[in-house]
């Protein structure tokens, strides 16, 4: 897994590369959060899985964490790019109902209103 | 746990057994084993997708909740009849107390965790079967034949 | 020929082993879940394809000298060190009779062949060992250490 | 592996895909050789290997067993799109020298002189 993370203001785009699993969960989930807990102002967090070739529920899962940990503070995610395959995980999962799933990053990023 | 895979009703054409210590790296390694395996039937793109989630999900479980930190081998033995794949992924672990209750989506005994990974490959392979007893170890055996009818044009 | 992999210099961080019958369709599993496995050391794409024939090689070798049209199984032992990776064909098939001659460029007992699997193995791998007693089986051993220093930017 | 096979009169197009090995060599070899021998006016062959991702030593036997037989109609190989990987091979192994190596399909067709 290959993991690129890139802040402007309040939003943190994460692109992520390779296969989201077991193996590499435990990286994507620290590298996030180290982010989220040295900027408390993202509020909007975008995961482009464009990429991603293999997701499984251990995947899943730290994409639900992070979702946790935005909805503490009231923010928000957006889920770029998922695979045929990554989509009816999510869906199975019931993930696709919490968090918000955009095609592409620049549609993701319009839909983010400015912090009120 | 180990060794019980003799008991196909269909001949046996082809059989791959893959041993390695409980480690969260060698999970991908597993499924991408079992998914060339599986090529040898015709399976679309999309099922080998399936087998690959189903056998990840299993080989995590058997990592994670099995074994938890201790070492340990995990063992996946895939075989192929003339038309089925059938998969199965053994642990010595701690094994499982209720293996109903361990099926039902959401369960799980760690927080952190969906719960679903057992569901997904009841989801997406043909048949699941769960055998475990408590301080001996689990047996996941999953089966799935291809949808398709026709082979591929010009495969040889 | 079967278990003699306990005789490394550093210490083993993690092993594969597959074990299959001798068919030429599971040569490619064999070298998709060794290179899979190796990608846990920093080989290039480029080091991971060499693994790929080398693998290839050797099991095709046990495959259609070891065994020819007599069944048998195959063992691949796979194992990882800090930074180094090591790889054991096995059969328990015919063996060779003049190990020496064997790994002669060109040198071929099938006039269909051209020789060149042993050689191959030794180019693209840093070494390679060849042990065999006729009647008993063949082992091919064989080691390679990633040569570029700095890890990929951005890997987890 | 995968095989598409084209006669234009005294040409035979290869055109091959997947891996090529131990497993793949024998249909790749019997489905080019019933091409040549229902056909003996084929004396070039064009093998493109453009979308093979693998290839070792037996499917370079199978290679040069084609060059042989070429060989014996004194006819031409033409080996098309050799990825690094193959192309070391083929150099490793000799066969470069005894086959025609081309960029493309075009530019094998081109070094194609009508027959004599
Ligand atoms: N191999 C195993 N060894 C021990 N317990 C297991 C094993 N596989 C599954 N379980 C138990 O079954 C529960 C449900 O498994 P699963 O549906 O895969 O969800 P999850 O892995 O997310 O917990 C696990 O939480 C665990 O308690
Ligand atoms: N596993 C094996 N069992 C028996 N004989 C073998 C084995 N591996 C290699 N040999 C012998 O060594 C010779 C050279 O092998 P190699 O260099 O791989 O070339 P090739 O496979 O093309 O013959 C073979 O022709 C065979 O006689």
């Amino acid at each position: 897994m290959r993991l690129e993370l890139r802040r402007q203001g309040t939003i943190l785009l994460a692109r992520c590369a390779g296969d989201l699993d077991v193996a590499s969960a435990p990286a994507f989930r620290e590298r996030i959060d180290r982010q989220l807990h040295r900027y408390p102002q993202i509020i909007r967090l975008v995961i482009n899985l464009e990429k991603v070739d293999f997701i499984d529920s251990s995947g899943l899962a730290s994409l639900l964490g992070r979702y946790k940990e935005m909805q503490r503070r009231r923010g928000q995610v957006f889920l770029v790019g998922l695979r045929p395959q990554a989509y009816r995980l999510c869906q199975l999962s019931g993930l696709c109902k919490l968090v918000h799933v955009a095609d592409s990053e620049s549609s993701a990023l319009a839909r983010v209103e400015p912090r009120p | 746990m180990f060794g019980e895979e003799n008991h196909l009703t269909s001949a046996i054409k082809n059989q791959l057994v893959l041993e390695f210590p409980s480690m969260a790296e060698n999970v991908g390694v597993a499924r991408v084993a079992v998914a060339a395996f599986a090529a040898q039937l015709d399976f679309s793109l999309d099922e080998i997708e399936d087998i690959k989630i189903a056998v990840s999900e299993a080989v995590t479980n058997a990592v994670v909740h099995g074994y938890r930190d201790r070492p340990g081998l995990v063992r996946v033995a895939a075989m192929l009849t003339s038309d089925e794949l059938v998969v199965e992924v053994a642990d010595r672990g701690k094994g499982i107390a209720d293996v109903k209750k361990a099926q039902e989506p959401t369960f799980s005994t760690d927080p952190e965790r969906l719960g679903l990974g057992l569901s997904f490959i009841n989801s997406l392979m043909d048949k699941m079967e769960l055998r475990s007893t408590p301080g001996q170890g689990t047996l996941v055996r999953m089966s799935k034949k291809p949808q398709q009818t026709a082979s591929a044009a010009g495969k040889v």
